[in-house]
């Protein structure tokens, strides 16, 4: 994790010299040491500090909240309906009644946005969790020897296909639809969270404090639970949600290549689809879409990174 | 003792390319085993005026009507022998057809790739500390956020059909390039960008810097001959990982710039279940994964001695991994 | 209708220079007319290959590679006297031996084609043979009216014996150079698979048809296809002076051009409009499963009567296109039938009392009507092109016919395939799709729809007095009594309702203003032989 | 020439970490900064060469280099007395110098910056001749090496060759020993003395003042970033002041042994193992013919550890010295059984633990794995499992140690004792820890603390043997001290017997019974400790021992705890 650290631990108190090998323990430790006597600021005080950075973070987190809206009860956003189509209002540029403006059969954009926000984001949550949980485990049994050479190698396959050549393929096989796109973009990514994971399990296994839980009799499968797992976790989970990004971007590219979500129900990637031969004379119905692709992948970028320092920091 | 190195990661390499290849082939081929429908339809329409007998006689003429073990058995066997079957759509010999798309595909990918590592290192260096580097943070990961084919479209709507400056559609000639390139290098270039920086701000930040810099090392100095190198070197894995996601990323810029490439044939392969056209196109992509891989791995073993030993790997290895963010990566 | 343009030009022809002429398909595999049914096949090779007559928009035929020709009293024998200066661009001679060895290849199993081999008969036709050099006899087992305007076509253009032996039948459809090998006014010279088709000049070509402005060797040096499957790229490259001309526009597209930038050429092709195909017999295969709504023909009328197709036309192609009415295009020669227009008007109404009276009365709580549990349900799923206008259309329809309680469901699926046939036997499990039909012979389009054995009979209609006047309509040579014969199936198609029309097939070329000489074919593909480009 | 700095004050934003500090430094003469960990040693010596964090404010009354004065001096301007007059010798050997540039590169760069005039081979022949006064051998084929094929002396060496490259006039030395064994430790020593012989300056900071007394002039003792004390270096070490300098120099390792004495004051708890009457005869901890080896890349093997034996009786502590890479974890890990042994055994309380069964007989380790495996059987971890507690570890990182996410108490918890609140509050008692510091996590720790949380969880399950692998090398030296006192009071009062690893023999001898000492994997040495440092017989322990007596040449007369 020292490199996303690295991003902002200029100012973390004690630099980079941090570890084990300077040899310059970093407490007073005097013949009092029983007593809290410290006298340096630790961590705690360090966090509590307020940036004016955390301005664009706190955007970005009310920029969630609405998408999550959009997600749970678009209508609360969009009364209308994403799908009815009106040959009195085609490709009507952006206006009042339509603050997005209108696509070539006379739907509102900005309610297909609003409405399209939950198959694009459901597609990218469950193919990432699916991903994640599937990393883990791998990454868990992948200890013993012969078991990690095969799995190692195995990864090593599955990272020469290129990932939306993954989903494409699974898209093939199964057909269209967000089920199938979803399990696509999950096996795509599954090799790079595996190999995630068995790094993590690594880091882990190889850490004092299984050391410590063998010298100590804890069961194998105990520390795999207590140990492993939880500290597993957190460094993946939260590169999980910066990976989210890519995997609602690559839905939507499956449904702008016509292989994702089929029409008329909305997803962003289609929309995006549907307005690119129009770009000319109805440029709002592609360009409001990508945009808010964009931003719903900025903002929980934004979120996770900050999330992940927040870790990092935790533990040195 | 140099030698040695070389000749050991030469067997690391040979060694681990046969085993991916191996299974690339072997997991295409499932996949498009289990894919329902036959590719005689594929070939011959479904109109009913196709009578069975020709339909049979070609499923013969495509050894499909086999067993699938000694169907598998010719899908490894025959490329060794340089024989990859004719593509069930296109009615060509698979290797003409990767022959005469594979070599615009890898312009574009060689293009967007120097593109996004150019734009990287001068945003990186340009952008060091001060209001610039918090704008330039905002901009790649606005960057790393468009999707490819967005900004496809994006970049076609402006420059070629409005401002008329480059041309709309694909071939080979650069200026045709210029755009599709742009496409795919944006997002990676704003990765590589912030991947550099994060391998300067840490290098920057090791003790050995500290000592150049009480050498009475400028900045600049201190870029140029010592943090640079670093942040390359970690850098080089990440640009190693990063082709997979290119490859997926030129089937999205080939659609929209209808451009002639792989990824288009790729994509018309897997709607069509064209499988002697996926098997090589997998076996192309593997290989190109195994020798970028070992391309890189060369390189890195140049720039930094330490990846020498394996122990050196070893560690090296957990490190990207710990400080890259893989998924990312691929996705770029 | 044909617009714009007119065929002759203006000014004096300027030799030289190559023409780039962009289109929307790919022609990977295609590229073997014999084979092929897909426009794009046509499109691209008019120019290269020549067939045996040719026929003007108003179904007129002329002389070409043959230069005369007889027709037996019961329309059973064709002999036909070819040109005996025609040489192919590999250096064969064009004779009657070379001719036979074109239908041989047509009909021989292998080439499995998918239109033409229909066309000129099918069963009906019996042989070709040489009964001279230059002398062709082709017999048919029953009269077939059509048979002179499918010779017409470039899915029956001749190639080179050379060419048709030399190569398998694969090498043929992947084609290329030295393989598409035929003897029109340009050869092919290259194919970049995926981009482009490179004609050049044939420069000793001398034997136009008379319809040919031009009587010799074409004046561009060249001509390039380019493929460029988006719209917004073909509309892209012509405002860009990428490509001279290109096709495949939609009238939006057009009006995104601007009519004062170019010459346009719109042509309504002849044959069967872009038409729902409704489905009769749903569930064939599984009659335990009920047949499909469309078995009952007051739902299809109603479907017909429900929908509001001038103001979806309108809304989604813009002010370029009338709806039509008939399942024959007006361009179709000796059949179209005025009488039809104005008979199936947007009337709710009235398709809401239809499908009270088939039982279709109850509504669910979304406003659908339900019989015996069962929604009014009907999934249409889409054939091969969804260009969003098209979409768009659907997506008005489905709302029309929300209204009368009708859910319309457009499915666009690439597994179109497994609705269509398992196990080599047709299943059509759908109640709609879509598509066109181009064909200068009403019998083309029709007899393949409506045909109890019709090859794309997919409403499975099997109504002999149907299969009677079709065979009526094709032993005629009076084409006043044709035309009153389709007439009838026409009116019969509005009664019974096995296809609706949904808007005309036009095909749209532009040019640059540059761009003169251009001539076009009944279906408005372009042909280059006569076109230069002005220096201007 | 004179460095001279005064009322130097450096804050982080509003805290400030040092104030009001000021010294000269003379060509030929040695300051040391000295003081306790964060004290601010590094950020007051960093001020002298312009190298002050970028986040951090900087005020001086006097920052004079030569006559420049660089109180309001840019980075331009720094970069020209970097390196040319004053030149920093940072602590981290391992990773001061470039390790993707080959060595003799990386001590040209000084002469690159500042005698651009030099022609290539001018310059080369400017390295050999630095490389050689630095005492690297064989300069010519090390110049072309890479730092990681070098050894951690030569490193250092290599370090002080490029800082006195340009020839400046001071050397920064900031903890120049710290990380290093004590034989280099002593190389390291001699070559910064000679230097200032030479006649230049040096500033040393550290908080080792055996380092100090042989260096030192003039002695600034600090603390939380204020001067508590200064004087000639034989003033202050002989007769400290303050308090902070006294605690400094109580924790200098001095070879004299901890004794109960030491720490008599803080036993009074009768709680366990005092009931223990038996005989010492019956070790509790016996190996045999432990042999262990790992197999070197690229073909080859290593045996890390080789034919070990040890007997360890109650109430004892066995050290275990040797040079890093000599084995000592690998025979640590053996002993814990978390390493399963090529061959040899362990008897941990008289009964098998680790090895195969019928070799335990035998007691020489004949031949490697896998035959007869029906008669020989190896001890399996399940028939361990229970005994688990009986042996512990104390490692040296006890911050890895512990699972970051949980509380002190949950740490102690995961015994196999699984004490309850209760005893967890003994036993934090019981390494001097106060029981409310339960509730906090490990980060939440000083290192010190650490450690005794660490000791606290090893000693919960009453375990016979306490194995202890370098547990006070990442401490420093104050902290160090009061560790050891710590282990000391435990063995007395518990009984448990101890396996006391280190590199140091100085912290090795001050509370070990006997010494085993270890080289290349075997035991070159053993014996009881008086023996062993009073009458070495190898080779080894003579240059340990060498290294050692010179670098400790704090007289021992000065005030000890206790005494
Ligand atoms: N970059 C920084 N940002 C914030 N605080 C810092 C920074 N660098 C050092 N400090 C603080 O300044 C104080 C003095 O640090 P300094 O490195 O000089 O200590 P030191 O005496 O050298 O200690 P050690 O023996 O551990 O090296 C410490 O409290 C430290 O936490
Ligand atoms: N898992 C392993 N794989 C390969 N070699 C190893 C392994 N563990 C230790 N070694 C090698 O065994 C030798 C002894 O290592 P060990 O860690 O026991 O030394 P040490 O005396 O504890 O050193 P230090 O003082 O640096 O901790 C070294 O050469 C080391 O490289
Ligand atoms: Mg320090
Ligand atoms: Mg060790």
């Amino acid at each position: 994790m020292s490199g996303t650290n690295g991003v902002n631990s200029a100012n973390g108190a004690n630099g980079a010299n941090e570890g084990t090998r300077t040899g310059s323990a970093r407490a007073n430790d005097g013949p009092d040491a029983g007593t809290t006597g410290t006298k340096r600021p630790g961590p705690p005080a360090r966090r509590s500090r307020i940036r004016p950075a955390d301005l664009g973070l706190w955007l970005c987190i009310a920029f969630l909240a609405l998408v999550l809206t959009a997600v749970l009860a678009p209508s609360l956003l969009a009364p209308g309906d994403p799908i009815a189509a009106d040959s009195g209002a085609v490709l009507l540029a952006p206006s009042a009644d339509h603050p997005l403006g209108t696509d070539a059969s006379g739907r509102d954009v900005y309610t297909r946005i609003v409405h399209g926000a939950r198959a694009s984001l459901v597609v990218g949550v469950t193919a990432t969790l699916a991903a994640l949980v599937v990393g883990l485990c791998i990454g868990l049994i992948a200890g013993a020897r012969p078991v990690d050479t095969v799995i190692a190698r195995g990864t090593d396959v599955l990272l020469a296909f290129p990932s939306l050549l993954v989903a494409l393929a699974i898209v093939a096989v199964f057909g269209a639809g967000i089920q199938q796109v979803t399990l696509g973009i999950a096996i795509g990514m599954i090799p790079l969270y595996v190999r995630m994971g068995r790094v993590q399990a690594k880091l882990v296994r190889r850490s004092g404090y299984m050391t410590a839980a063998r010298v100590l009799g804890v069961p194998a499968w105990r520390a795999a639970l207590v140990h492993m797992l939880p500290n597993m976790a957190g460094p993946l989970v939260l590169m999980a949600m910066i990976g989210f990004g890519s995997a609602v971007s690559a839905a939507a590219g499956l449904s702008f290549l016509g292989l994702g979500l089929q029409p008329p129900e909305p997803e962003w990637g289609l929309i995006i689809g549907e307005g690119r031969n129009r770009l000319a004379d109805a440029w709002w119905v592609s360009t409001f879409a990508g945009l808010a692709l964009i931003a719903t992948v900025v903002a929980v970028t934004v979120v996770g990174r900050r999330l992940q320092l927040r870790w990092d920091r935790g533990r040195s | 003792m140099r030698d040695v190195w070389v000749v050991r990661a030469l067997g690391r390499w040979i060694s681990q390319g046969a085993l991916v290849m191996w299974g690339a082939v072997t997991l295409a081929f499932l996949l498009l085993k289990a894919v329902p429908g036959d590719p005689v339809d594929t070939i011959l329409g479904t109109s009913a005026s196709v009578p069975a007998e020709t339909r049979q006689a070609l499923r013969t003429d495509l050894g499909l009507d086999l067993p699938l073990w000694q169907q598998y058995l010719a899908a490894l066997v025959r490329p060794l022998t340089g024989d990859f079957g004719v593509s069930y759509r296109a009615r060509r010999p698979v290797l003409d057809l990767l022959a005469s798309h594979a070599l615009p595909t890898l312009w574009l990918t060689l293009a967007a790739l120097a593109l996004a590592l150019g734009l990287a290192y001068l945003l990186a260096a340009v952008t060091r500390r001060g209001v610039s580097r918090r704008v330039a943070d905002v901009v790649e990961l606005v960057a790393i956020s468009s999707p490819t084919f967005w900004i496809a479209l994006a970049l076609a709507q402006w420059f070629a059909y409005r401002l008329k400056w480059l041309p709309v559609t694909g071939g080979n000639e650069a200026t045709r390039l210029i755009l599709p390139a742009i496409a795919l290098a944006i997002p990676m270039a704003g990765y590589f960008a912030q991947l550099l920086r994060d391998g300067l701000d840490r290098a920057e930040r090791e003790p050995f810097a500290e000592t150049a810099r009480a050498r009475g090392l400028s900045r600049g100095g201190l870029f140029a001959r010592h943090t640079l190198r670093h942040s390359s070197a970690s850098l080089l894995t990440v640009v190693a990982f990063s082709l997979g996601g290119l490859l997926g990323g030129t089937v999205l810029v080939e659609n929209v710039f209808a451009r002639q490439g792989l990824g288009r044939v790729t994509l018309d392969a897997i709607i069509n279940r064209d499988l002697p056209v996926v098997l090589a196109v997998t076996m192309l992509s593997a290989l190109v994964f195994v020798v970028v891989n070992a391309l890189v791995d060369l390189i890195a073993m140049f720039v930094d001695p330490r990846l020498r030993t394996i122990e050196g790997r070893r560690r090296s290895v957990r490190e990207a991994a710990e400080t890259v963010d893989p998924v990312r990566t691929a996705a770029a | 209708t044909s617009t714009g343009a007119d065929g002759a030009g203006s000014g004096e022809p300027v030799d030289g220079g190559t023409l780039s002429f962009a289109i929307a398909s790919d022609l990977e595999g295609l590229l073997d007319p014999h084979s092929s049914q897909f426009d794009a096949t046509s499109t691209a090779l008019r120019n290269v290959f020549d067939s045996l007559v040719a026929v003007t928009p108003d179904g007129e035929v002329h002389p070409w590679l043959a230069s005369s020709w007889t027709i037996s009293e019961d329309g059973l024998e064709y002999v036909f006297q070819l040109r005996d200066d025609v040489t192919f661009h590999d250096g064969e001679p064009f004779d009657a031996a070379a001719a036979v060895a074109n239908f041989d290849h047509i009909f021989a199993p292998e080439t499995a084609s998918a239109k033409i081999a229909s066309d000129l008969g099918g069963d009906r036709f019996a042989g070709a043979e040489a009964t001279g050099d230059h002398e062709l006899t082709i017999r048919l087992s029953e009269p077939f009216a059509p048979l002179l305007s499918a010779l017409s076509t470039t899915y029956a253009g001749m190639y080179s014996p050379a060419a048709l032996a030399g190569h398998s039948q694969d090498e043929l459809r992947a084609g290329g150079a030295g393989i598409t090998v035929g003897s029109g006014p340009f050869s092919v010279a290259d194919l970049l698979v995926g981009q482009e088709l490179a004609l050049t000049k044939n420069p000793d070509y001398a034997w136009p048809s008379d319809i040919s402005a031009n009587p010799g060797a074409a004046h561009l040096d060249g001509v390039t296809i380019r493929f460029i499957p988006e719209e917004a790229g073909r509309v892209g490259a012509v405002q860009s002076g990428e490509t001279l001309v290109a096709t495949d526009l939609t009238p939006k597209a057009l009006e995104q051009i601007g009519r004062d930038a170019v010459t346009t050429q719109l042509t309504t092709a002849p044959g069967l409009p872009w038409s729902a195909i409704l489905n009769w017999d749903r569930n064939a295969l599984h009659p335990e499963s009920g047949p499909g709504v469309f078995a009952d023909v007051r739902v299809r009328q109603a479907f017909q009567l429900g929908i509001d197709l001038d103001a979806a036309v309108q809304a989604a192609f813009g002010g370029g296109l009338e709806r039509p009415w008939s399942i024959l295009s007006p361009t179709t020669p000796n059949a179209y039938d005025p009488a039809v227009e104005g008979t199936w008007a947007h009337d709710p109404a009235r398709a809401e009392a239809l499908l009270d009276e088939a039982g279709w009365t109850e509504r669910d709580a979304e406003g659908y009507r339900v019989k015996d549990g069962q929604r009014l349900h009907i999934d249409w799923l889409k054939w091969i092109d969804g260009n969003e206008d098209k979409v768009a259309l659907v997506n008005f329809l489905i709302e029309d016919l929300k209204q009368i309680g009708i859910e319309l469901v457009y499915e666009e699926t690439d597994a179109y395939a497994d609705r269509w046939r398992v196990d080599g036997v047709n299943v059509y499990d759908w109640d709609i799709t879509d598509w066109s039909f181009s064909s200068i012979s009403a019998d083309g389009a029709l007899r393949s729809h409506l045909s109890t054995e019709g090859f794309q009979n997919a409403s499975r209609v099997a109504d002999p007095e149907i299969d009677r006047l079709l065979d009526e309509a094709v032993a005629t040579t009076d084409p006043a009594e044709q035309a009153a014969i389709y007439a009838k199936i026409q009116e019969w198609n509005v009664q019974n309702v096995a296809i609706v029309p949904l808007f005309p097939l036009q095909t749209a070329v532009v040019m640059a203003p540059s761009v003169q000489g251009v001539q076009f074919d009944s279906f408005g593909r372009p042909d280059f032989q006569g076109a230069w480009i002005t220096s201007a | 020439m004179v460095i001279e700095i005064d009322g130097l004050t450096i804050r982080f934003g509003r805290r400030t970490v040092v104030e009001d500090i000021g010294f000269t430094l003379e060509p030929g003469r040695c300051v040391a900064l000295v003081g306790e960990s964060g004290a601010g040693k590094s950020l007051s010596a960093r001020a002298a060469i312009g190298l002050v964090p970028e986040e951090a404010t900087v005020h001086a009354t006097t920052l004079r280099i030569g006559d420049r004065e660089l109180r309001a001096a840019d980075d331009r301007a720094w970069q020209h007395v970097r390196g040319r007059t004053v030149a920093l010798v940072t602590q981290d050997s391992q990773n001061a110098l470039d390790p993707l540039r080959r060595v003799g590169d990386e001590i040209a760069e000084p002469l690159r910056i500042h005698e651009p005039g030099l022609t290539v081979d001018e310059r080369r022949e400017r390295v050999l001749e630095l490389m050689t006064r630095v005492g690297i051998p064989a300069p010519g084929t090390r110049a072309l090496q890479f730092p990681g094929e070098l050894s951690g002396g030569l490193r250092q060496r290599a370090l002080i060759a490029s800082a006195l490259a340009a020839e400046p006039s001071f050397i920064i030395a900031d903890e120049p020993t710290t990380a290093l064994d004590t034989i280099t430790r002593r190389l390291v020593l001699d070559l910064l003395a000679a230097r200032k012989r030479e006649g230049i300056g040096l500033l040393v900071v550290s908080h080792d003042l055996g380092v100090v007394a042989e260096l030192a002039d003039e002695v600034l003792v600090l603390r939380d970033g204020r001067v508590v004390e200064r004087g000639a270096a034989d003033d202050v070490l002989r007769a400290p002041a303050h308090e902070e300098t006294r605690a400094l120099l109580a924790a200098v390792p001095d070879g004299r042994r901890i004794t109960v004495h030491d720490v008599a004051d803080a036993v009074d708890d009768p709680a366990s193992g005092a009931d223990d009457t038996t005989s010492d005869t019956e070790p509790v901890l016996v190996a045999r013919g432990l042999r262990k080896g790992y197999a070197l890349p690229g073909g080859g093997a290593v045996d890390a550890v080789a034919d070990v034996y040890l007997e360890l009786r109650r109430g004892t502590t066995l050290g275990v010295v040797g040079e890093s890479g000599s084995g000592k974890s690998t025979l640590a890990r053996l002993l814990l059984a978390i390493e399963e042994p090529d061959a040899g055994t362990v008897h941990l309380g008289g009964e098998p633990w680790l090895g195969r069964l019928g070799a335990a007989d035998v007691g020489t380790a004949t031949s490697g794995r896998g035959q007869g495996r029906g008669r020989v059987r190896a001890v399996r971890e399940r028939d361990r499992h229970r005994r688990r507690g009986a042996i512990q570890l104390v490692q040296q990182d006890a911050f890895g140690s512990f699972d970051p996410r949980w509380t002190v108490r949950r740490i102690v918890r995961e015994s196999p004792a699984r004490p309850d609140d209760r005893r967890i509050d003994e036993l934090l008692r019981l390494v001097d820890l106060d029981p409310a510091l339960g509730s906090r996590r490990p980060w939440q720790l000083s290192g010190g603390q650490r450690q005794r949380v660490a000791i606290a969880r090893a000693i919960a399950s009453d375990p016979s043997v306490l194995v202890a692998d370098e547990p006070v090398s990442a401490l420093d030296a104050t902290v160090q001290r009061t560790v050891l006192e710590l282990f000391v009071r435990l063995r007395e009062r518990l009984g448990v017997a101890i396996v006391f690893i280190s590199h140091d023999l100085g912290v090795v001898e001050s509370i070990s019974d006997e010494i085993l000492v270890m080289q290349d994997g075997e035991v070159v040495e053993r014996g009881p400790v008086d023996r062993v440092v009073g009458a070495p017989e190898h080779e080894f322990t003579r240059r340990l021992l060498a290294a050692r007596s010179t670098e400790l040449g704090v007289p021992s007369r000065v005030c000890v705890p206790g005494e």
